[in-house]
């Protein structure tokens, strides 16, 4: 297969840098972004989601229904072929639900937390999964579940070639095999991963590219370099500060990704002084978002309010911010009993993110920010695992993290991060609230949309009062591309569809 | 002696090195000759410029800081000090050979016998084939009494003991038939019964190939016993030259003199030695007057400013004293009573 | 002069272990010193010469208990050295003292010389601060250096002058015994002759025994009341040095004298050129060590190892052809030597 | 004859010059090496930029005014301003503190480490020298650079751990020097001299091997502060040093290399000072090795 | 000689198994749960139970070491926690290209650097010495990430004659079959490749060789000054030997032992040390590798690879100890 591009005059191969490689290319297997990017484009979900938001859409399935939010019919596209040959159908489809349901949390564990549990176990939500002659599958749950037809959007969902994963799970994720618009040709650790046309892709027409290269570039700056000297086409996690410069570049193009995403300060509750109501309200006065949003996301970002994305639906945006007030701030130490401040521990993000490019810096601001009402802020950096480990351990007083939305729904934020059930995993602040709690727990069986909407309206009222975070910006995560490329919609999800990328 | 030929002449040599602590004169201003065939010794305690001189010779002196500022070095009427490092090299090893002090450290200990030998001879003998100078190599190991000579030209030097090293030295300097062989202080490094040895080959070899031998040692006894004529240095200087015979037993120069004396005599035993008083200075160290004035005990007020020339006080015998200045002293003064 | 023996010295072995491989397996040892017995009166100078390797640095180094014998007895002063433990020998080194070779290298390079003095009388605990600052001045001034020098360093001093430091620091705990290894043979012949003669100087003023290694005959000929001449670790011949010198017995001793320059040209001596090198001490000759070089080499020489045997009073040498059974060989071979 | 009274000999021709000990004598061959008063030259300079720099130095270094990011060398920002709009030269001149502290202090704490090891290994050989050298071979085969990130990794990151970390990596490389010295000290003659005039071995130690072995620690200390400012900016430069807002100078790289095209200034300069201070180093320690070190001398 | 080889490589047992462990000990002495950044932020708290059962985390650190010290002696490196293969398949593809970068690191290296200091030592004290040893020290004093982000600046960025990143042109793969680039296109006759492929080496290589050019320069002079001082160079130079010999082979040959312990050193030094240069230049080498694996608490993948670069130094300084036995007849191995 190699070498196959070098002689074609016509521009086909898109070269994609990127931060970080792969650690499988079996998306059911693993919780990591890096993965998706790639696997998007070789395997497809029953349902897709919006080219640029997560909108439901047709995907393998081109149609489906419910009626009692329990029970969900697909009907499946007809003369699919996986790239081994096999027959897409309704089988398969069963094949990949029997395979992750039969398996445990460690192996899939995407499939654990989207859908409760496995085979057996008491929250498990799929009661079954039938296929109802050769192009129809019926889904059966045990309850509702309202973001069920999203989850099944999700790119960890996809469908692949039983065939191929019956050889075994470790000999798949190595040589993956889907339906989608590419197939998997070369992976070199740590270097690139190459994909390529499918020839027998069923939407005719589709993919324009021949091939693609994923190339790991860890460095934000050598990618843009790279970017620059042309040995790469499309570029993820672009510093803010250099968008300018890529305007100002007529070879080049900048491309937004949608944002859904938040960035946040969080404040442990547990910890005094942040058990105090007021001393939280009194930090949300403190900062001066603007300038963080100006200084380190060079105007990519949206101030924040809620926890969760304006793009979301069940956004509530009534909500008032808090403004930057260091007088009201101050104020509001003084009730809470430290009219002079104290002293805290500011945790700093070590690495990048899309909601957060450079954490370090932004702290700093934060540090001086306190510094103005009389807070000495102590900036404290652990590397990443042991970060998130002493985090969610709730050792930090301060420490700021983000979150990035994998299907979409207002529970995949407002839950996941706040919920007394997530104490001790994606909930780092120890915050509680009984009211809030059954809001959501009611949220996650409503089929109702509206009604959702509602629940999740008011859970919002309650957080902003309590005060458990201090939302920083959701930002929109820049890319940058050689002028010539075209059909690049970058996708809010981070997971990226391919197929309609040309250069011109 | 006289009507020989002279091979190499040495006038008013003079080697400095420059060193970051001032100039050190380390060859002053001197003058000497060696005969064809003859064996000339020059003896002088460490530090008098002994090996600078040889150096000289062979223009080897390490540069910076040595350089030779003066003077001229002639090998048949061929000026040595003028030619150029190419010119010279055709020199070194085929007309004028050199052996040093320490046969343990004048070997290169990373290559075998064999193949130090055979450059030897192929840097002057541009035609040969490497057989035909193994050949010659094995053939000038024999020359010098070295046993299994076939064997030892595989072996390292590590392998040979002091003695066999030095014959080694002797033999590399010789294959090219020079005029000349310098010899620094061959046997100091060897025991008393392996210097033996290497002095009776040195004698041997002068005799049956006739090169003219220029031993330096600070042993007087070797000289006595290999020399023909004797050059004593002192500080940079020459102070005396005389026929060996000569020297032992009409020292001239206070300094000879308190050497001669100051040698313990395995013959017999004396009851105290002569000792000369102070240390042996550095070149340079002595700006004004006698080298030696400050341990001599004949010095007088002229010896301590100005430096006596070399005086001949017989044919063939020179000393560096004002005592043996006396004929001039009187010529002046009946010049200065005439003209009175 | 008196003729009580000070140092005894009996079967005294010295044998360095030639180590091998990962857990240093012994494959064999250097037999530097090898039944060494001799004694030394008080007040005389005994001479130790022979070429080099022979053992004369480790004889020196045993006697002082620098090294441990491997076996073997050193009586100093009626006192069993080797018995001794280590205390107690580190105090009796007192009474011996040493001087070496190298004087640059055996003064600490950091110290002053006064501090180098001085040390030997702080190691010891005699005298005050005070009074040893005064008998450090006294013995510069001994060994013609001057109090001003006390504050100088090893590096600034002339070869002959750091030799006389050494000289000094081995007098200041007011040794009887100064075992000597080879105190002049790196300085100038001019110098030598100074050294030699403080050397002399002292042993008269301090009444002091000497032994005193060295390679060149004539040095010790000069110095010694007697000799002993040492080959691979054994001494061959031992004799007052007169006789030494005159009747030399061992054809070794002979070779040796032979071999050596005589400042005089017109002076003729025998030539014995012995041929070949020393052998290693590693792996010596069986028999008599010297056989393979010996011009009078018997067969028993080269199976049965000769012991020393007095052949006049005080002269004592270890060859077959003293023996008495050859007795008649003798006499042929010392006409035609 | 001159010669009957020794006390003559000798004192001819001994001008009363000055005493100069081995370290006066070390000094001047020191001062007449150029490139080692260059060097010197340098370290002073940053030295007393450290102390006294913050004084002169008027921009807070934390202060950020974001209107002036970016600024170019100017009259008022003489290297100009970062990212959050403060002034550079402060910035270097307050990190020059934390280089030169983490270079000295890690070097004196694996110096005291080191020779407390390496002479214990050295003097006492046997078992406990077989221990601590397999110890020392088991950390020179690791390549320092990961061990101090995995150092760094357990104890966190931060500027007093990369400093441990650095600290602990040199350990060997100066008890490796002590011992050897040590071992090879033992065997000189003047340690021979020593022991023949009955002196103990505690006292041969403290008073012979030390002060002999301290030239060469000298110079390799000298040498390590060097390396221990390049391994400290390094640990910043990955993110494991020194934390922000502290003006390290390897964070202020690693900071600042997303605008290396866009405002070069921002990291030519913390890379310059790193540059500077350890060529400083370098050079003072090798002329401080031809001082000190009388191998090399002639 | 094999005897000796043997008993070196016995010696290395105890050195390697001190590794392990201390290695062993100490990664685990990093905060923070491997089986937590396997599972991500999502994980609940029985999946991580699960996940740490798995992994046998939950077993007491000593039949851990065991099992471990059991499968290396079986030649099994353990088994990435992170991606799930086994470590010994990872380990080469990133070995592979830190060793081809910091072979022609040190090639570079060697060849500027000993002629360099040779020359310098022959010309002692001339303009050449002054400024190649000013260049040396710069060189040893440089950061080398910042060199290695200045030269991409210049030379990839503004000047684009070289590429920024990676070891290949990624629109033209090079066919992996040794991993070793260079010989891969070798073997497969494309030498378009391969030009590219020594593009990609120069920055980076030319980076890391930075420092040890300046050592072994340094060294080289040091050493052949002291050479040049010795009595057989003057016996070389008074047979009429031209200088150029009396330099190369004469004074070369005896001054190149200490230079060969520097460059076995430096050599291991950048096997491990090459983490700055392989971020700054994308290189997908085994620094960066053990660095993430840090990064992911990957136990196995630290211990293990941490150990085969610590055996690869331990080899290379034998394969050093046997090259002076090469060079030097005096060094005996018994
Ligand atoms: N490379 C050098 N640099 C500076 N001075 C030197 C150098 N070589 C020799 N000298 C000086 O020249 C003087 C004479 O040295 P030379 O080597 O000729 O003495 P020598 O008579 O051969 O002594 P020895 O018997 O010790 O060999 C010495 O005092 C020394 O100071
Ligand atoms: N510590 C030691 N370990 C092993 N062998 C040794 C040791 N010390 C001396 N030897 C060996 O013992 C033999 C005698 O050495 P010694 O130093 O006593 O000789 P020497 O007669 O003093 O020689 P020189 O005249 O050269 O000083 C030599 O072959 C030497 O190699
Ligand atoms: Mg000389
Ligand atoms: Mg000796």
């Amino acid at each position: 297969a190699c070498g196959k591009g070098s002689s074609s005059s016509k521009e086909d191969t898109l070269v994609f840098g990127r931060g970080g490689d792969s650690t499988s290319l079996d998306p059911s297997r693993v919780t990591e972004g890096e993965t998706f990017k790639v696997t998007v484009n070789l395997f497809e979900t029953l349902l897709n989601f919006g080219e640029q938001d997560t909108t439901i859409q047709p995907g393998l399935a081109k149609e489906w229904n419910t009626d009692d939010g329990l029970t969900y019919t697909f009907n499946l596209e007809e003369g699919v072929k996986f790239h081994d040959g096999t027959d897409f159908n309704a089988d398969a489809v069963v094949a990949n639900f029997e395979r992750w349901a039969n398996g445990d949390a460690d192996k899939f564990p995407y499939y654990n937390s989207m859908f409760g549990g496995f085979k057996g176990d008491e929250g498990h939500v799929i009661e079954s999964v039938t296929a109802d002659g050769e192009y129809t599958v019926i889904i059966k749950l045990k309850r509702p579940q309202a973001p069920f037809l999203k989850n099944i959007a999700m790119s960890m969902f996809a469908i692949a070639s039983p065939t191929a994963f019956e050889k075994g799970d470790d000999q798949f994720e190595r040589n993956p095999v889907g339906t989608g618009p590419f197939e998997f040709v070369e992976w070199k650790a740590n270097e690139s991963i190459t994909i390529q046309k499918f020839d027998g892709y069923w939407q005719k027409g589709l993919p324009k590219l021949n091939k693609v290269v994923f190339r790991s570039i860890p460095d934000n700056s050598a990618r843009l370099n790279a970017l620059i000297a042309g040995e790469i086409d499309l570029a993820d996690g672009i510093n803010p500060s250099d968008a300018e410069k890529i305007e100002g570049d007529d070879k080049l193009q900048l491309i937004k990704r949608p944002s859904m995403n938040v960035g946040y300060l969080g404040l442990t509750v547990t910890r005094p002084p942040f058990d105090k109501k007021e001393v939280r309200q009194a930090l949300n006065h403190a900062i001066d978002k603007e300038t963080i949003i100006n200084s380190f996301f060079e105007g990519q970002a949206n101030a924040a309010k809620n926890p969760m994305p304006p793009s979301i639906s069940g956004y509530n945006d009534d909500i008032e911010p808090y403004e930057y007030n260091p007088e009201k701030a101050k104020e509001l130490l003084a009730k809470a009993g430290y009219p002079d401040g104290f002293e805290m521990e500011l945790w700093a993000m070590p690495v990048p993110r899309p909601y957060m490019p450079d954490g370090a810096k932004v702290a700093e601001v934060i540090q001086s920010n306190l510094a103005d009402i009389g807070i000495k802020a102590k900036i404290v950096s652990y590397e990443w695992g042991t970060y998130l480990d002493k985090a969610s351990k709730g050792e930090a007083d301060a420490f700021m993290l983000g979150w990035t939305g994998d299907n979409g729904d207002a529970d995949n934020f407002l839950y996941v991060l706040l919920d007394e059930d997530n104490i001790g995993s994606n909930n780092y602040t120890y915050f509680k609230n009984t009211k809030m709690h059954d809001l959501f727990i009611e949220a996650q069986t409503e089929v109702d949309e509206d009604k959702r909407v509602e629940l999740y309206k008011k859970a919002q009222v309650i957080i902003h009062d309590e005060a458990p975070w201090v939302p920083l910006a959701h930002s929109t995560p820049l890319l940058a591309a050689k002028k010539g490329l075209t059909g690049f919609l970058p996708h809010p999800t981070g997971s990226d569809l391919l197929s309609n990328v040309e250069f011109k | 002696m006289n009507n020989r030929n002279r091979v190499l002449t040495v006038n008013d040599l003079q080697t400095t090195f420059f060193t970051d602590s001032g100039e050190i004169p380390a060859v002053d201003h001197i003058d000497f000759h060696l005969h064809d065939g003859e064996i000339l010794g020059i003896v002088g305690e460490s530090g008098c410029g002994k090996s600078v001189t040889s150096l000289s010779i062979m223009g080897l002196i390490p540069s910076p800081p040595g350089k030779i500022v003066g003077g001229e070095i002639l090998y048949d009427s061929l000026n040595l000090t003028r030619l150029s490092e190419k010119e010279m090299r055709k020199i070194r090893g085929n007309e004028i050979a050199m052996i040093f002090q320490e046969p343990m450290t004048s070997l290169n200990p990373l290559f075998t016998i064999g193949n130090q030998m055979i450059e030897a001879i192929l840097i002057h003998e541009k035609g040969w084939s490497k057989k035909k100078a193994e050949e010659r190599a094995i053939e000038i190991l024999k020359l010098v009494g070295l046993p299994r000579a076939d064997g030892l030209m595989k072996e390292y030097p590590h392998q040979l003991s002091g003695g066999m090293r030095q014959r080694v030295m002797i033999a590399m300097a010789l294959v090219c038939n020079p005029k000349i062989l310098i010899a620094d202080e061959p046997t100091t490094a060897l025991d008393v019964t392996i210097q033996a040895q290497i002095l009776k080959l040195m004698k041997e070899l002068n005799v049956r190939l006739g090169t003219a031998i220029l031993l330096i040692t600070h042993d007087l006894g070797v000289v006595a016993e290999t020399c023909e004529r004797v050059i004593v240095m002192y500080a940079g200087q020459i102070i005396e030259e005389a026929p060996t015979k000569l020297i032992f037993e009409n020292p001239q120069h206070p300094y000879t003199k308190g050497l001669i004396q100051s040698v313990p005599d395995m013959r017999f035993k004396k009851d105290r030695l002569h000792s000369i008083p102070g240390n042996v200075p550095k070149p340079g160290s002595i700006k004004s007057g006698c080298r030696f004035a400050a341990r001599c005990e004949f010095a007088f007020d002229r010896c301590l400013h100005e430096n006596p020339e070399l005086y001949s006080t017989a044919d063939v015998h020179q000393t560096r004293c004002f005592l043996y200045d006396e004929e001039r002293v009187t010529v002046d003064e009946h010049k200065a009573i005439i003209e009175s | 002069m008196s003729t009580k023996p000070l140092l005894k010295v009996e079967n005294l072995k010295k044998y360095f272990p030639l180590k091998k491989g990962l857990f240093g397996r012994t494959v064999g040892f250097v037999k530097a010193v090898d039944d060494l017995s001799f004694h030394v009166n008080e007040g005389e100078t005994l001479g130790i010469v022979g070429e080099s390797g022979c053992g004369k640095s480790t004889t020196g180094r045993l006697l002082m208990r620098l090294l441990e014998p491997t076996e073997g007895v050193v009586e100093f002063d009626g006192k069993e050295l080797t018995s001794l433990t280590q205390e107690e020998m580190r105090i009796t080194r007192r009474d011996i003292q040493m001087v070496f070779q190298d004087p640059y290298a055996s003064l600490n390079p950091r110290h002053t010389i006064g501090k180098i003095l001085e040390e030997p009388l702080i190691v010891h605990g005699v005298l005050d601060q005070i009074e040893r600052k005064k008998k450090v001045k006294e013995f510069l001034e001994v060994v013609g250096l001057n109090e001003y020098h006390a504050k100088r360093y090893p590096h600034q001093f002339s070869g002959g002058q750091r030799q006389r430091i050494g000289i000094a620091r081995a007098l200041m705990t007011n040794p009887k015994l100064i075992i000597a290894d080879e105190p002049v043979s790196a300085l100038d012949v001019s110098i030598q002759a100074q050294v030699l003669n403080l050397m002399q100087d002292l042993q008269k003023d301090f009444n002091l025994t000497y032994i005193f290694i060295a390679h060149d005959l004539g040095v010790v000929r000069h110095i010694s009341d007697r000799v002993a001449v040492m080959y691979l670790g054994k001494i061959v011949e031992i004799a007052e040095s007169e006789q030494l010198y005159e009747r030399p017995l061992h054809p070794y001793t002979r070779a040796l004298l032979s071999a050596v320059p005589v400042p005089d040209p017109d002076f003729q001596k025998e030539q014995i050129i012995i041929e070949g090198d020393i052998p290693s001490p590693a792996d010596p000759p069986t028999g008599c060590t010297f056989h393979t070089r010996c011009p009078f080499k018997m067969d028993s020489c080269t199976k049965v190892t000769p012991q020393l045997n007095e052949q006049s009073l005080g002269h004592s040498v270890a060859c077959h052809l003293y023996d008495s059974k050859v007795d008649n060989d003798i006499k042929q071979m010392e006409g035609s030597l | 004859m001159s010669g009957k009274t020794p006390k003559l000999d000798g004192i001819i021709e001994d001008e009363k010059e000055k005493t100069n000990g081995p370290w006066r004598e070390a000094w001047r061959s020191f001062r007449k090496s150029k490139s080692a008063v260059a060097g010197m030259i340098i370290i002073i300079f940053f030295i007393l930029l450290a102390l006294f720099g913050p004084l002169i130095a008027k921009e807070g270094i934390n202060e950020q005014f974001a209107p002036d990011r970016f600024q170019p060398p100017s009259s008022e920002y003489w290297l100009g301003t970062d990212d959050f709009g403060r002034d550079i030269l402060s910035r270097i001149i307050h990190g020059s503190r934390i280089s030169l502290s983490v270079g000295f202090l890690s070097v004196i704490a694996s110096v005291i480490v080191g020779s407390f090891l390496g002479i214990v290994a050295g003097y006492y050989g046997r078992w406990t020298d077989t221990i601590i050298s397999r110890v020392f071979d088991i950390m020179l085969a690791f390549p320092s650079i990961l061990l101090a990130i995995a150092i760094v990794s357990v104890l966190g990151p931060g500027l007093e751990n990369a400093l441990i970390a650095i600290a602990i990596i040199n350990v060997p490389n100066f008890g490796r020097l002590i011992r050897s010295k040590v071992l090879s000290i033992k065997e000189d003659e003047y340690i021979m001299a020593a022991k023949a005039i009955g002196m103990k071995d505690a006292r041969i130690l403290y008073s012979h091997i030390l002060p002999n072995s301290m030239a060469p620690v000298i110079v390799q200390g000298t040498l390590a502060v060097a390396t221990a400012i390049l391994e400290a900016a390094a640990l910043g430069f990955l993110g494991l040093g020194a934390q922000a807002p502290q003006p390290e100078w390897g964070k202020m790289l690693a900071d600042s290399k997303a605008y290396l095209q866009s405002a070069p200034w921002t990291m030519i300069f913390p890379g310059l000072s790193i540059m500077l201070t350890v060529l400083g180093f370098n050079l003072m320690g090798d002329g401080l090795r031809d001082a000190l070190d009388p191998k090399m001398k002639s | 000689m094999l005897s000796y080889i043997g008993r070196r490589i016995m010696q290395l047992v105890p050195v390697l198994l001190g590794m392990v462990f201390i290695v062993f000990m100490m990664i685990r002495a990093i905060p923070g749960n491997p089986a937590q950044l396997i599972l991500g932020q999502q994980a609940t708290a029985e999946a991580i139970a699960t996940m740490n059962a798995k992994l046998g985390l939950d077993q007491p650190w000593y039949t851990q070491f065991f099992k471990y010290l059991g499968g290396i002696l079986q030649g099994d490196l353990g088994e990435s926690m992170r991606t799930r293969l086994p470590v010994a398949d990872e380990i080469w593809p990133h070995l592979a290209a830190t060793i081809e970068l910091a072979f022609f690191a040190i090639i570079i290296a060697i060849i500027i650097g000993i002629n360099a200091g040779i020359i310098s030592a022959w010309f002692q004290n001339s303009w050449f010495d002054y400024i190649a040893m000013i260049l040396a020290l710069v060189g040893v004093s440089m950061p080398i990430f910042w060199l290695g982000l200045l030269g991409q600046w210049v030379f990839a960025i503004e000047f684009s004659w070289l590429p920024t990143t990676g070891r290949e042109q990624v629109r033209d793969p090079v066919h992996a079959i040794t991993n070793l680039y260079i010989i891969d296109t070798m073997i497969q006759g494309r030498f378009d490749q391969l030009w590219q492929v020594m593009r990609h080496l120069i920055l980076p290589g030319v980076a890391l060789a930075t420092i040890p050019m300046a050592i072994i320069a340094r060294m080289t002079r040091s050493s052949m000054l002291e050479v040049m001082r010795s009595d057989y160079i003057r016996t070389a130079r008074a047979k009429g030997q031209k200088m150029f010999w009396v330099v190369y082979k004469h004074a070369f040959k005896n001054a190149v032992i200490p230079v060969l312990t520097v460059i076995g050193l430096q050599m291991g030094m950048l096997l491990g040390g090459a983490i700055l240069t392989e971020t700054i230049f994308a290189w997908p080498g085994i620094g960066r590798y053990i660095y993430d694996a840090i990064n992911f608490r990957d136990y196995p993948v630290i211990q293990s690879s941490i150990l085969v670069i610590a055996f690869i130094f331990v080899m290379i300084n034998l394969v050093v100890d046997l090259l002076y036995g090469l060079i030097d007849s005096r060094i005996k191995y018994d």
